[in-house]
């Protein structure tokens, strides 16, 4: 996945969608992995767009102040 | 007629029966109509009497007063009345009848009464007095209004009078160089000729009289002179008639005479009167001198009073200005400090809206990032539990399942003592699958037997 | 002013008249000295009137006696 | 059965299938025991599968926590 | 100013009346240095004014007394 | 500003409005300067008038004393 | 920006703006960093202007005083 078409929001949106899968129990199990794995990447990622934000955030204040 | 007598033996009779008939002496009231006196000192008078409603007279008589007694009785009378005896008065005399061959009847006066006279001419003079009071006119001439420069002057005297030329002589002689115009109008000023003369003199005075400012009325000098003739009652009218303001100058010590009491005003000598015109003169200049000097003194004050307030202003203007120039620099200070302060506050104000910002921006984007990373956090969380769930729900399906199979498992059935009997490979559940000696297998936890079916007993059978 | 109109009664009420313009504080000073030359021409008037002999008065006086 | 393909679901359906199978009584006794056999394997690659998930995920949640 | 036309009294009320509108403060800065500068010519003009008044008078006076 | 139409009191009256503008809040702080600009402008046109008065009047003094 | 045509007040109601939209969380994560860069660079514009005008209006005030 091209960092630069990563969006954070739809990252979110198909978090929401795999859990909703994973909650209603309705997933199959050989595909559970498979969309835990992708969920976890997907947080994964968002937590690295997190952090990345921040740190640019953070260089634009030491920059403010 | 059988005797014939000498006219000195007549005489002597009527002396004698006279005197023997008329021994005392008498006190007797008359009127003097005549007096003389000689020059041995003695004084001849005739008495009358008169009534004052007749014309005529009702007795006469001579009298004598001897020079022995004269001297004294003279000095007597005029110092107790303030009179002399003259004619027209009325006395009261002791006198004892004498007859002479010579003079005939004659009464010889020996003593005098003043206080009759006395009472006689005040009764005369108070009815006079008394008159003028009715008729309205007794202070008419004092009512006039006294000129304030006396220098206009008719007098009513006589030219070879003491009085008139003291009065003239003081006049001219006044140290204060003054001019007084006189013009005398002569007249008797004694005597019976007084009332006719004094009105003559009025009268002519009366036709000029704006020439005039004032008109004198003098006699001459001395103590002798007749106050009675004053108290006459045409001259008074007269006087208090007179346009012009009347001032006598007839001098005497004691009364004033009724023409005293109504003229304008009355002075006791004509000397008197010259200094009192002189005064009169003197303080209308000298009224004078005060204004002039009051003018003076008034304008100065004026002057210093403009002056001093034009001193004020000059001495106020520059201070005023200089004070208003300060206070518009003050003001004008304060608008700059109020600029400053004013521009310094925006700023700071204005400062405060980046900052603020500033802190929000920082504030807002942390907590906005935090936020995400919480739901993420949350999300990490669900996907475990959900997943965990998961796999447990089949974790418990195959442990159901391995029971079922553990209970199907024909194995297990066969180890519990159970057999499992079939015909031809086929389980048998049912007697009616198998008939009579049918050959079947059971199949035992161990081992397998083969039997044949003997007999056969239906459901329930 | 005619001699002969000069009363010493009138300029005394003029002098008087002056005065009290003058103390009544309502004169001008601009009218001031002409006042004051007034009153002063007034007082040598008067001043006069008291010394100096009218020959026409003497002589009407003449006449009358 | 090469592991690749094992499907758990499918593995689920066939043990439900043999042991309806086996319920029904209607099995052959010679098959009965191969039945028992299949089914009993399928469990266990069920399992197998279950484990080997549950390895994976835990894995995946190590690397996510 | 024609000095035949000049009025002490004239001339102190409008001293004194620009006096009092400086005191007031009402008086507009703009117009002070006029106002003072017309003050300061009637002053002297009064001033001049009273001083050939004093002569005058004392000259009218020496004459008279 | 010509100086003959310059008046002090005007210049104030602007001075006092463009300080109640600034005071008010109102103002751009864009605009602030060119305001404080134009107020400082004003009061040197005004210190400069009081300054020229007080020469003005100073030898007007003079001239009296 | 060009200088000329920046506005204190524009600049800050744009600053409010991305606030608000910050506040609400509405925001999506991915523009946050360019939002704040924004406001950010608005925010030095701002005081880079109320210093240029601080210093202006000093300098007024030196000349002033």
């Amino acid at each position: 996945m091209a960092k630069k078409e990563f969006s954070f929001n739809n990252a979110v949106l198909e978090i929401e969608n795999i859990l909703q899968n994973i909650e209603s129990g309705d997933l199959d199990i050989d595909k559970l992995s498979v969309e835990v794995k992708r969920a976890s990447e997907l947080i994964k990622e968002c937590q690295k767009k997190l952090r990345s934000t921040e740190e640019e955030i953070n260089s634009i204040f030491k920059d403010l102040v | 007629m059988t005797e014939k007598i000498s006219l000195t033996e007549l005489q002597l009779i009527i002396r004698d029966s006279l005197y023997l008939a008329l021994p005392d002496a008498y006190w007797i009231m008359a009127e003097i109509s005549e007096l003389k006196e000689n020059n041995a000192g003695h004084c001849y008078l005739e008495l009358i009497e008169k009534h004052p409603e007749e014309k005529n007279v009702r007795a006469r008589v001579k009298a004598i007063i001897w020079s022995k007694s004269y001297r004294f009785l003279k000095a007597f009378f005029e110092n107790a009345t303030g009179e002399s005896l003259r004619e027209g008065l009325k006395i009261l005399v002791r006198t004892k009848v004498e007859y002479h061959k010579l003079y005939g009847l004659s009464l010889i006066i020996s003593d005098i009464d003043p206080t009759f006279t006395i009472g006689e001419m005040a009764m005369k003079r108070q009815l006079v007095i008394k008159k003028l009071e009715q008729e309205g006119v007794l202070s008419m001439n004092k009512e006039i209004m006294f000129p304030a420069v006396p220098q206009r002057i008719a007098i009513i005297s006589s030219k070879n009078a003491a009085g008139y030329s003291d009065f003239i002589n003081q006049l001219k002689s006044n140290s204060f160089g003054y001019v007084f115009y006189t013009a005398l109008i002569e007249s008797s000023l004694q005597g019976i000729e007084t009332e006719l003369g004094i009105i003559n003199a009025l009268d002519r005075i009366a036709l000029n009289s704006h020439l005039f400012d004032l008109v004198v009325i003098i006699r001459g000098g001395g103590s002798q002179s007749d106050l009675s003739w004053f108290d006459n009652y045409n001259i008074a009218y007269h006087v208090t008639q007179f346009p012009l303001p009347v001032i006598t100058g007839i001098g005497h010590d004691k009364d004033v005479s009724v023409t005293d009491m109504v003229a304008n005003r009355s002075l006791k000598t004509p000397t008197a009167v010259a200094d009192f015109l002189i005064d009169s003169v003197n303080s209308a200049e000298n009224h004078i001198i005060e204004i002039s000097s009051e003018i003076i003194s008034t304008s100065r004050i004026i002057f210093e009073k403009n002056k001093n307030r034009i001193e004020a202003s000059a001495i106020k203007l520059f201070p005023l200005a200089r004070i208003m120039m300060s206070h518009v620099k003050d003001k004008l200070s304060s608008e700059i400090i109020e600029v400053i302060n004013i521009g310094k506050e925006f700023i700071i104000r204005a400062g405060l809206i980046p900052s603020n910002q500033k802190l929000r921006l920082a504030s807002g984007a942390k907590s906005f990032s935090s936020g995400k990373e919480v739901a993420l956090r949350r999300n990490g969380q669900r996907l475990i539990t959900g997943t965990v769930n998961c796999l447990n729900v089949y974790d418990v399906m195959l442990k159901n399942l391995v029971n079922t199979l553990q209970l199907l498992n024909p194995e297990n059935v066969l180890q519990r003592g159970f057999s499992i009997t079939s015909i031809n490979g086929r389980i048998i559940k049912n007697s009616d699958q198998i008939r009579k000696d049918d050959q079947i297998d059971t199949q035992l936890f161990e081992g397998t037997l083969r039997s044949r079916v003997i007999e056969k007993t239906g459901k329930g059978g």
